[in-house]
């Protein structure tokens, strides 16, 4: 291959417990590409997520962010790095409005002097970050409710807002825990629109997700986990009929999506 | 005809000021499978909520069994066969799998309770392999499951799932579907709250489509599915 | 006519209530009395309380009431050193006389020309406690003290005056106001050699476990309480242990047990029967102290013959043998509290009852 | 702009009563009762930027009014130091104690910070009430009068004002500050802390700015009280005075600024009214603030605001 | 050697009323996520009572009944007047709810009750037990005692039974509670009363020891509160270890170190455990999935 992959994990295991979530996982996803973690309920996707953004730290194994080794760097880093992510667990600052939490995720961009801010001098990046907001608002399809309460928001609204906090950061890399659950296949698409978009701006995405329509159709490459362990790699036609795959997880209703795709 | 087991009467319900639900009607009889698709935020999870009572209404009716349960609290609806599935899974994460398929039998005082939970361990092997352990620890998918056995250990006479195939893998997505038709055989009646629109219809009998808060198509599954306008709008077809 | 306005702020709550309380009560029981029987000079009093709580912050605000609002022409109150200490600037600069019902002695040295106070000094405690032991050849203590205002105080005083008695003291142990068990200190004590007798500074409850404490570990030196404790509760509190204590204390303790011939006996028997019939609870020296304070302030009005604030002052200043629970009261423009040593008796607990010592 | 009116109303609402106050108040005693809802409610506009907005509750904040309030005290009287300068290194004493002392703190969640911070707190008024040579003890000292310029800075009123100046200033202060990053990232950390982080947000940073910030107000109030009082007890730094600071807030309404001087208010104010129950006082207090949460139940003024909202709308 | 068994025997006793207040907080909490500012004032009320009825001429066993009913009663009134109406209101609220009726019913205490201090004569007696030259009251074994069989009580209220663990489960997720058939409201109304119950039970218990008056409450709630935290919040092990290992900590601070300065000495302990322990001693470590 050509350049440094943007993320390169090697050897990663974890274990929670006696619960041996992640052992020994390895792969690279380079710059550019949409890729794909895809495997049955508690196979160590998330748990994967949380390795990489830092929110969990490997008992062994390293991540490599364009090289740089990153293993164990606390996710306010690892951010500054150019990682963002989204979570499968809603973890929007409900208390706050949709396009506050959009701003939030411009705090890297913003000054950090409070000594400023309790002087009244932040308005200057108020009103940028606003301004940015709301154009990251426009393209997920909520600049109606930027001022909404976010924990008004219904479920997949809160997901896409997830998206665009993530998108604030101005991120390399883009990490993205199922953002298609609870949306119907007309929402999914629209899902799938913004997805590409983010991608056409350069930016690398790394796709959970369960839905093997979107998954098959969007993805460059796909790994499998099992058990915590790679079951496959490979490009999404290879996947779809590999035979372990489909007998771990795809099954008939996955390998008729993925058919479909 | 059956009997009609839940009438809900021109329901409206809100959050502060902003209306959710505008007058919603549904008839669900027993022994059938009825399906409810609907965009983000149309009001799906507000209507299962104000059935089992958790959600205040402020007009219309719910009507169980020819009972008007409209201002009964939640624990009474259980008592009388209403169980949830609801969104976001909502386990005991602290308690350990074990009490949270235990608690969902808590209405109940007879001796198949051990049973029933063999059932459920069945349907679920990793919720087995990890039962003393706390639900908090579970994937997304697996809390999901033990969402659905927690309910299904109430033995309901009706029960309301709100998505429950969001966040399972495929293969679990066949088997969910399968565990649904089969309740049927069971006797268990089932209102579905479904974004799968296409999965839901095919297993149910009758579907409704909701709208930001009202009730915009409604009819037997199969039509629903060959009618063009959801296809378009819900099934992305 | 017009009534004689007297204000007091006292902690009827909070952790001095054990001060305010009986206060409180005292001098409701008395302006009553005192009406009933046709007010001073034909004039009624008219008191007006609040409760402090115990805090110096609320106290203050309270002084300030009174004297802007309610317009009083003498302050009796003020039931802790510390509320009384934040008080004094309002009354000084209003120039209303200020009647304190707490111990520390900074309260009146320096002399602050409006501010009083009724009760006898902890530094007189400690003196008639190291007076009794040099009386026994006792010469090496341990000191056990409350970390609240008053064992704190009394502590300070009792080191710095245990030299001028020949007294050393050889621990020095303290607990919290709210401590509910004090052995730990009290074995230390114990172990220390040479320690002849024990004396426990503080009021409120913490005497009471110290005594308990003191009889469960079997500990039989003398030992001295602080006339903190001069209230029949403590004997209550404290149960069987109590027998064979010894603390300094005004008359009032044993006001029935005085022979005849005792100047004091008519006002103290008086007061007791009076307290104890109408507030259903024993007597305590700090509603004695409160009696004190009004009576000082009524005597004032008689002889001025005015309720002016500072005609009133003069006339405070002017207290002569005044009988109060406390003992005689005598003012000087040099002394603004006029007790002196012989005011205190020494006590001991015999039986459950109070006995004065010899 | 619209849009700054609205963010400043609540000083301009304080500003409005400051300035009106004394033509209504007519003792020095109505004065001081306002000077200490000032010198407490800066106190809990401070405490409101941790608990209303970062989230993280303390149980000791008292004590930081405590080391304000004894720095005025002790500085002057022992070592000689100008009342003003003392009062600027008790604020920095407090700010940097709580630095110190965040950091650790501040990684327990919950009640378990609620118990940290009680401790906190419990330990700086123990040292104050056992130092007696220095402190006086539980008796308390003689806060030394400000001298300024040859002014002897005295009277209700002069304090009036310059505690009603404090209070404005940190309500400008914290109002700029919510509105800001800082601000933002604050109220990130209190609805998710893992989503703040991997947003960049380094969240022990900014739970520490918030608990220095708060502690700094604190520590000023402290020093304004004891100026005002001319005398300090420990109680000031005690845990009571603590659980009275949290309840000022919560009453007010958490996040709000005008709630924090509310809740001040209602607290300072209410055993002012309430004498003419006697002893059924506290009884009266209890029930007022349980029947105040019971019908307003996020504060009284955010419950207002949402109510004169919901009329208009 | 004597010396030190008579701190532990300090610490124990001392230990063992605090224990017996944090077993009081576990309950409420467990149920409600609410720690009670209010629990002190049922310890309070507890042992108040108990000495009034007495006094009113009650035989001692049956005053103590009395009183612990009385102290329910005010518990269940507690919830049913301000915390039901409250519904829905968030953790805090609810807590400033707790410490407004706590100043309420002290208040009330002072007015119905006194505001002397008063003892309960000790249940066998005030004659030490002498081992190995170290003393300690039989009363201290009563409130041991005490603590462990209300400590057993709990742990088999929790673990074994349904209604235990219907507690737990409206506590973890009140909306999941309701939809699997618990009545929430009963379930918390009845976490009240047992918490009354048991801080009744404590307050009859270490009267005889701490002595007791409308104010006693303050202090031991925010002792028991400090030893349930350290022990781990919401664990009726954790609060009589946190409970006893304070008691141990102040016994031996001030015997050894400082008196002064031996609740500091406490205090600085349980920070440090916290530090290294974030959950407290026997607290489980919250898992919360992202
Ligand atoms: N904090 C934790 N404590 C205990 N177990 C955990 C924890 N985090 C993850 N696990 C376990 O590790 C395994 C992997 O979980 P993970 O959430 O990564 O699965 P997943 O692949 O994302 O599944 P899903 O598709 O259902 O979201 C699961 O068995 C889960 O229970
Ligand atoms: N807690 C809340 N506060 C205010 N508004 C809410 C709240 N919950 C839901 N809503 C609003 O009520 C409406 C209906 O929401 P509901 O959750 O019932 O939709 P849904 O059909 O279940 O959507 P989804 O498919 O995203 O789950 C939406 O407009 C939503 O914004
Ligand atoms: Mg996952
Ligand atoms: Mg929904």
């Amino acid at each position: 291959m050509n350049a440094v992959p943007i993320l390169e994990l090697d050897g990663i295991s974890i274990a929670f417990g006696g619960l041996k979530a992640l052992s020994n996982v390895c792969f690279r996803v380079e710059k550019g590409e949409i890729f794909s973690v895809i495997g049955p309920n508690g196979a160590g996707k998330t748990t994967l997520f949380n390795i990489v953004s830092g929110v969990y730290r490997p008992q062994s194994g390293t991540v490599k962010l364009s090289g740089t080794p990153v293993t164990g760097e606390p996710p306010n880093r690892l951010a500054a790095r150019g990682l963002s992510r989204s979570f499968q667990n809603l973890q929007i600052f409900a208390r706050m409005s949709a396009a506050e939490n959009v701003m939030v995720g411009r705090h890297l961009k913003e000054s950090r002097n409070v000594a400023a801010h309790l002087l009244g001098l932040g308005g200057r990046d108020n009103r940028a970050s606003r301004a940015r907001a709301m154009d990251l608002l426009a393209l997920i399809g909520l600049a109606g409710d930027a001022d909404t309460p976010a924990g008004a928001l219904p479920y997949g609204a809160a997901k896409r807002l997830e998206i665009a906090r993530a998108l604030a950061t101005e991120p390399a890399l883009l990490l993205l825990d199922e953002p298609a659950a609870g949306c119907n296949p007309v929402e999914t698409g629209e899902i799938e629109e913004v997805i590409r978009r983010i991608a056409a701006m350069g930016i690398t995405v790394v796709l959970v997700e369960h839905d093997m329509k979107l998954v098959m159709r969007i993805s460059d490459r796909i790994h499998v986990l099992n058990y915590g362990e790679t079951l496959a790699e490979g490009r999404p036609q290879d996947i779809r009929t590999h035979p372990k795959v489909v007998e771990a997880y795809l099954g008939r209703h996955g390998s008729r999506e993925a058919a479909h795709a | 005809m059956p009997e009609t087991l839940l009438e809900v009467d021109g329901l409206v319900s809100a959050y502060g000021r902003v209306k959710a639900l505008k007058g919603v009607s549904v008839t669900v009889r027993a022994g059938e499978i009825v399906s409810l698709v609907g965009g983000n935020g149309a009001g799906k999870t507000t209507l299962l909520r104000a059935i089992s009572g958790v959600q205040p209404v402020i007009g219309g009716s719910v009507r169980f069994l020819g009972e008007d349960v409209t201002r009964l609290v939640p624990h009474a609806r259980v008592a009388r066969g209403i169980a949830q599935v609801p969104e976001g899974r909502q386990i005991f994460a602290p308690l350990s799998i074990e009490d949270n398929l235990r608690l969902g039998a808590y209405r109940r005082r007879d001796g198949a309770i051990a049973a029933d939970m063999d059932a459920v361990y069945e349907l679920f092997p990793v919720l087995k392999a990890r039962r003393a352990t706390p639900a908090g620890g579970l994937s997304g998918g697996q809390q999901q499951m033990l969402a659905m056995g927690r309910a299904l250990m109430s033995r309901p006479k009706l029960l309301l799932l709100d998505e429950p195939s969001m966040g399972l893998a495929p293969i679990l997505v066949d088997q969910i579907f399968e565990i649904i038709a089969s309740l049927k055989q069971r006797g268990v009646t089932v209102f579905l709250v479904e974004q799968n629109a296409a999965a839901a219809l095919s297993i149910a009998d009758r579907g409704y489509v909701i709208e930001t808060g009202k009730i915009a198509h409604e009819g037997e599954a199969a039509s629903l599915l060959a009618d063009d306008r959801v296809r378009a709008a819900y099934l992305g077809i | 006519q017009e009534t004689i306005k007297i204000g007091a702020v006292l902690s009827a709550t909070g952790p001095a209530s054990f001060l305010g309380d009986p206060e409180e009560k005292t001098l409701k029981l008395y302006v009553d009395r005192i009406n009933a029987a046709g007010g001073v000079g034909g004039r009624k009093i008219q008191l007006v309380t609040y409760d402090d709580g115990g805090d110096a912050n609320k106290a203050k605000t309270f002084a300030q009431r009174l004297v802007e609002e309610d317009k009083i022409v003498a302050m009796v109150g003020g039931s802790t050193t510390g509320t009384t200490m934040a008080m004094i600037p309002v009354f000084e600069d209003a120039e209303v006389p200020f009647i304190s019902l707490a111990g520390a002695i900074e309260i009146v040295e320096p002399v602050r020309k409006f501010v009083f106070k009724t009760p006898h000094t902890d530094k007189m405690a400690c003196e008639k406690i190291f007076d009794d032991l040099k009386k026994r050849s006792l010469a090496k203590i341990g000191l056990v003290s409350g970390t609240g205002g008053f064992g704190a105080s009394m502590r300070k005083q009792c080191l710095a005056v245990a030299a001028k008695y020949g007294v050393e003291i050889v621990a020095d142990e303290t607990y919290g106001p709210k401590d509910t068990d004090v052995t730990p200190q009290l074995t230390k004590i114990k172990g220390t050699a040479g320690v002849q007798a024990v004396v426990n500074a503080d009021f409120g409850q913490g005497p009471a476990i110290v005594t308990r404490n003191y009889r469960q570990l079997g500990i039989t030196l003398p030992f001295y309480q602080s006339h903190g404790v001069a209230s029949k509760q403590f004997i209550d509190l404290a149960g069987e242990a109590a027998n064979g204590v010894r603390l300094p204390a005004s008359a009032l303790l044993v006001a029935d047990k005085l022979p005849d011939s005792d100047p004091q006996k008519k006002t103290v028997v008086g007061y007791k029967t009076t307290f104890e019939e109408v507030a259903k609870q024993p007597v305590s020296t700090f509603g004695g102290h409160a009696y004190d304070g009004l009576m000082m302030v009524v005597d004032a009005v008689k002889r001025a013959n005015s309720t002016e604030p500072k005609k009133l002052r003069d006339a405070i200043e002017a207290t002569k043998g005044l009988m109060g629970t406390a003992g005689a009261i005598t003012m000087t423009p040099t002394d603004h509290m006029g007790l002196d040593l012989t005011a205190f008796r020494m006590l001991e607990i015999k039986n459950g009852d109070w006995t004065l010592a010899n | 702009m619209p849009a700054l009116l609205r963010r400043f109303l609540p000083v301009l609402i304080l500003l409005a009563l400051v300035v009106a106050l004394p033509f209504l108040l007519k003792s020095a005693y109505q004065l001081r009762v306002a000077t200490l809802v000032f010198t407490a409610g800066l106190t809990a506009i401070g405490l409101n930027i941790l608990m209303g907005h970062a989230g993280q509750v303390s149980l000791g904040h008292a004590g930081f009014g405590g080391i304000g309030a004894y720095a005025v005290a002790i500085l002057p009287t022992h070592y000689g130091i100008h009342p003003l300068a003392a009062f600027g290194l008790g604020v920095c004493a407090a700010g940097l104690l709580a630095y110190a002392v965040g950091r650790p703190i501040l990684r327990l969640r919950g009640h378990y910070l609620a118990v940290a911070t009680l401790g906190m707190g419990m330990l700086i008024a123990m040292v104050i009430q056992n130092q007696q040579g220095l402190t006086g003890g539980p008796d308390g000292m003689q806060v030394p009068r400000m001298e300024l310029f040859g002014w002897r800075v005295r009277g209700a009123e002069t304090w009036y004002w310059i505690c009603g100046g404090f209070l404005i200033l940190g309500a400008v202060l914290a109002v700029n500050l919510i509105d800001s990053p800082t601000g933002r990232a604050l109220r990130a950390v209190h609805d998710s802390e893992v989503a703040a982080r991997v947003l960049g947000i380094d969240v022990a940073r900014a739970k520490l700015t918030a608990f220095t910030i708060s502690a700094v107000y604190a520590a000023t109030g402290g020093a304004l009280l004891a100026f005002v009082n001319a005398f300090v007890t420990p109680d000031i730094a005690g845990f009571l005075h603590s659980v009275e600071l949290v309840t000022m807030v919560v009453l007010g309404g958490l996040g709000s600024v005008v709630g924090a001087v509310v809740g001040a208010t209602i607290l300072v104010v209410l055993p002012q009214v309430l004498t003419v129950f006697h002893e059924y006082e506290h009884l009266a207090i209890g029930l007022i603030m349980i029947g105040v949460m019971i019908f307003m139940r996020a504060g009284v003024v955010p419950t207002l605001i949402g109510l004169v909202r919901g009329r208009s709308a | 050697m004597a010396e030190l068994l008579q701190f532990i025997f300090s610490g124990l006793t001392v230990g063992a009323v605090y224990a017996l207040v944090a077993l009081g907080f576990t309950i409420i909490y467990n149920a409600s996520d609410v720690v009670n500012f209010a629990q002190g004032e049922f310890v309070m009320l507890g042992g108040m009572a108990t000495v009034f009825l007495a006094a009113a001429g009650l035989p001692l066993p049956l005053a103590a009944i009395a009183a612990v009913v009385v102290t329910v009663a005010v518990g269940l009134g507690l919830y049913l007047f301000a915390i039901k109406p409250a519904r829905g209101a968030s953790a805090v609220t609810l807590i400033i709810i707790t410490i407004g009726a706590s100043i309420a019913l002290r208040g009330a205490a002072q007015i119905v009750f006194d505001k002397q201090f008063h003892r309960l004569p000790s249940f066998s007696g005030d004659d030490p037990i002498h081992i190995l030259g170290a003393t300690i009251l039989p009363q201290s074994l009563w409130v041991i005692g005490g603590a462990g069989v209300i400590l057993a009580a709990l742990w088999w209220f929790f673990r074994v039974t349904l209604t235990g663990k219907a507690v737990l489960a409206t506590a973890a997720n009140r909306l999941a509670a309701s939809l699997v058939g618990i009545d929430t409201r009963f379930v918390v109304g009845l976490s009240f009363a047992l918490s009354a119950a048991i801080g009744a039970i404590a307050g009859i218990l270490v009267a005889p020891i701490t002595l007791t008056s409308y104010e006693v409450g303050t202090m031991l709630a925010l002792k028991g509160f400090a030893a349930a935290m350290l022990g781990g919040m919401g664990n009726p092990i954790g609060a009589v270890a946190g409970g006893l290992l304070i008691g141990l900590l102040e016994a031996f601070g001030a015997g050894y170190l400082s008196s002064t300065y031996k609740d500091a000495f406490a205090f600085v302990v349980i920070l440090l455990v916290l530090f290294v322990m974030p959950g407290g001693l026997f607290g489980a470590r919250s898992v919360e999935r992202v």
